[in-house]
């Protein structure tokens, strides 16, 4: 561990708004990069049952 | 050698079978991403040494350059997948050009943010023209470009088409654009100290900055077969292999 | 007879949606071709795909036995297509519009193209801007284009559209003549065509009907 | 199908006078045409020059008229409003003729599509580009331009529109068939327009300064030479991909 305390591993020597800002966008991004195509996924397995409940109703 | 090679080429150009073989790749770059991404970080962040002269505000570092490195290799990737798309018609790579796009934007926008970020400590203001802010910059505008394209047609195949173009006719001039930059700074700000040249950095510094850049590099082939599943899913969705695939769930 | 154009097993999807599979046709020297079938069939796709404007099909065709695909200039020489546009010009005169045509294929001179626009009634008309002219007038500019390209093989999209009753009678001769001459021609009209030599069809949506029960 | 081989060309047949197509007078008869529709609509050729002067006239009315400060960024501000006005007028390149349908007769022509759009691109650099470098010194004087700059700004100016209309027509044909391109087309060719605007203004800075500028000569040549090459085989590719819709 290169800092001595939980509070100065925060502070980051005084930069610490910035390197938590600059990680923390990052992870969010990240998270978002995952998110999207996961949702896609459900929705697209979503409208197909859709679409078969629909052709059974028509059939 | 070149046989098995030319077999391999072919059958990835079947959906069915990129689709497949993606599905039993996808855990292992999962894990291998995860595992790290999450030791590159706490490694950056808790365990390297700060920089003797920008402080902690170094440890941008590990995030900024892969994700810069990557939103490059993005682009790359993207048009060659346009041209064998283009040249050979084959489906899968289209898909993969147009899953390319918005993970390289996102990258890109990373590397400009946490760039900008990194700049308010290091040169006292949010934004300063740095010749690779800025070319990185252009890079975001071509990713938008590509993007905007590819849903202003109505055809997808035709859109998918039309941004492998554009992307071509950007990898061929992202260099240009880089050198004319950076000739373009010189110009104008003279010998500015920049973010990320280094001379010889100690090892205790670049190991995590390997494994971040490793880690990113797992991360985005992880994400491109998860878009690209999604491509096929949707596009291939009258083929019985799909409807039986979508109704068993 | 030699067989001009013939393709083998097109098959075309466009928008997600089959217009046509294993679509098999020859045209012969001396044939005429009618694509018929209701709208939206694709009747325009497979026409457009025949002159080498939509590439998104399966399948093969050949001009005189050789794919296209392999010599598209000599097949292009030998084409004449005029589409649902009549690629007119308004700002030019009908024998300005002519002109550049003939750039693209064979030169042609004022009294060549002056013919040709006399053959389509079009005589007093050779030097006024287009746009005075009508929508049929247009499409005769276009139409003169038959008379001076020399190309074999004709491709017309709805070539009747706008054409008043006498014009329909000279465009029916005009392709008669072209067939009895040993040329050949795929056309799509709503018109019912009365033409002195057989007219062969191909009919599409038939089949098309039959592929959407399934799926 | 076997004796289709050793047969004549058809035309042969019935058209004896026939002789082969030439692409060069494709190419040439192609220039007359669309040089004759721009004569024909000459209010068109002045609508990009009135532009170009008024983005230009903005400048001093909108940061300040002091002759010391506008001859610090008249190069830059000429550069700009130049590509500007070359690149709303480009939109146009191939829109009337996707909608008579002349370019799908273009695009089956028997002729290297590259050459029939070389073709369109020069007409449109004799109407837009070069008008643009005539009048570039005219308004270089009002943004009190210091004397050594005027003979690089023409020289990059006549080296650089080209090869602006050149990029612009792949962007012109990506978006030709669709149905709202409104900003798209912008989006997509400004990025690529950088260099050009970055060494061209640097020419004028660096002759102002009284450096050497045959370096950004050579480049822009350069990359004159690049787009020429590679313009053109990009936007007929483009065509027919609009074509297909």
């Amino acid at each position: 561990m290169y800092f001595d305390s939980f509070s100065e591993f925060l502070n980051m020597g005084g930069h610490g708004l910035y390197v938590w800002l600059a990680y923390g966008l990052s992870a969010v991004l990240i998270v978002i990069n995952v998110v999207l195509p996961v949702m896609h996924k459900r929705q697209l397995i979503k409208e197909q049952a859709r679409k078969q409940r629909r052709e059974q109703q028509s059939s | 050698m070149w046989k098995t090679f030319v077999a391999w080429f072919h059958r990835m150009g079947s959906p069915k079978w990129f689709y497949d073989i993606t599905g039993r790749w996808i855990p292992w770059f999962a894990v291998a991403s995860a595992l790290l991404l999450i030791a590159g970080t706490v490694w950056a962040l808790a365990f390297a040494p700060e920089d003797y002269q920008q402080g902690n505000s170094f440890r941008i570092i590990y995030i900024h350059v892969p994700a810069a490195i990557l939103a490059q290799s993005i682009f790359f990737l993207m048009a060659m997948a346009g041209a064998v798309g283009l040249i050979w018609k084959m489906k899968v790579a289209d898909m993969v050009a147009k899953s390319c796009a918005p993970i390289g934007a996102s990258m890109t926008f990373i590397a400009l943010f946490t760039g900008a970020v990194w700049g308010k400590p290091t040169w006292g203001a949010w934004w300063v023209w740095d010749a690779r802010l800025t070319a990185m910059l252009i890079l975001l505008f071509l990713y938008f470009g590509v993007i905007a394209l590819q849903s202003a047609f109505d055809s997808k195949q035709s859109g998918a088409r039309a941004s492998a173009i554009l992307s071509l006719v950007g990898v061929v001039n992202i260099p240009i654009i880089k050198y004319s930059v950076e000739w373009w700074n010189t110009l104008h700000q003279p010998a500015t100290f920049t973010l990320t040249e280094k001379p010889a950095m100690p090892a205790e510094m670049w190991v995590p900055l390997l494994v971040m850049v490793i880690g990113f590099y797992c991360f985005f082939g992880t994400i491109l077969m998860m878009r690209t599943r999604n491509e096929i899913l949707e596009r291939e969705k009258r083929t019985h292999w799909v409807q039986g695939l979508l109704s068993k769930k | 007879m030699q067989v001009l154009l013939s393709g083998q097993g097109l098959s075309c999807e466009r928008d997600d949606r089959l217009l046509f599979k294993d679509l098999d046709f020859k045209l012969h020297c001396g044939d005429v071709l009618q694509v018929a079938g209701p709208n939206g069939t694709g009747k325009t796709s497979l026409l457009r795909i025949l002159a080498g404007l939509l590439p998104d099909y399966d399948g093969e065709l050949y001009f005189q036995g050789r794919a296209i695909h392999d010599d598209p200039d000599i097949f292009r020489e030998n084409l004449l297509f005029i589409g649902h546009q009549p690629g007119i010009k308004l700002n030019l005169t009908p024998e300005e519009n002519l002109r550049w045509y003939q750039s693209l294929y064979h030169p042609a001179n004022k009294e060549q193209i002056f013919h040709a626009l006399a053959q389509v009634k079009l005589t007093g008309f050779e030097d006024v801007p287009c746009y005075t002219l009508s929508a049929g007038q247009h499409r005769r500019v276009a139409l003169a284009r038959l008379f001076l390209q020399g190309a074999p093989l004709w491709i017309l999209d709805e070539p009747f559209t706008a054409i008043d009753q006498a014009g329909v009678k000279e465009v029916e001769q005009l392709i008669a003549d072209h067939a009895k001459n040993g040329g050949g021609v795929i056309l799509t009209t709503h018109h019912n065509l009365s033409l002195p030599t057989e007219l062969n069809v191909i009919q599409l949506g038939q089949r098309q009907q039959s592929e959407t029960e399934q799926t | 199908m076997a004796n289709d081989k050793h047969s004549l060309r058809v035309t042969d047949k019935y058209s004896p006078q026939v002789i082969s197509v030439s692409s060069w007078r494709a190419f040439t008869g192609t220039l007359k045409r669309d040089l004759l529709l721009v004569f024909r609509r000459r209010s068109d050729v002045v609508n990009p020059l009135l532009f170009f002067t008024i983005v230009v006239t903005l400048f001093p009315l909108g940061i300040s008229p002091e002759s010391e400060f506008l001859a610090q960024i008249a190069a830059g501000v000429l550069w700009v409003a130049a590509l500007l006005a070359t690149l709303l007028s480009l939109d146009s390149l191939f829109q009337q003729d996707m909608a008579d349908g002349s370019l799908e007769q273009l695009v089956i022509s028997p002729h290297p599509l590259a050459v029939m759009v070389l073709s369109k691109v020069l007409v449109h650099w004799l109407v837009t580009g070069l008008p643009l470098t005539l009048l570039a010194p005219l308004l270089a004087v009002m943004m009190f331009l210091p004397d050594e700059g005027y003979s690089t700004l023409f020289l990059t100016l006549l080296m650089g529109t080209p090869t602006l209309s050149l990029v612009g027509a792949i962007g012109a044909a990506l978006t030709v068939g669709l149905r709202r391109t409104g900003v798209l087309m912008t989006l997509l060719i400004l990025p690529l327009y950088i260099p050009v605007l970055i060494f061209g203004t640097g020419a004028v800075i660096s002759a102002v300064n009284g450096m050497a500028v045959a370096g950004h000569l050579a480049i822009m040549g350069a990359m004159l030479m690049v787009a020429l090459v590679m313009a053109p085989l990009a936007a007929g590719a483009a065509l027919r991909i609009s074509l297909n819709g």
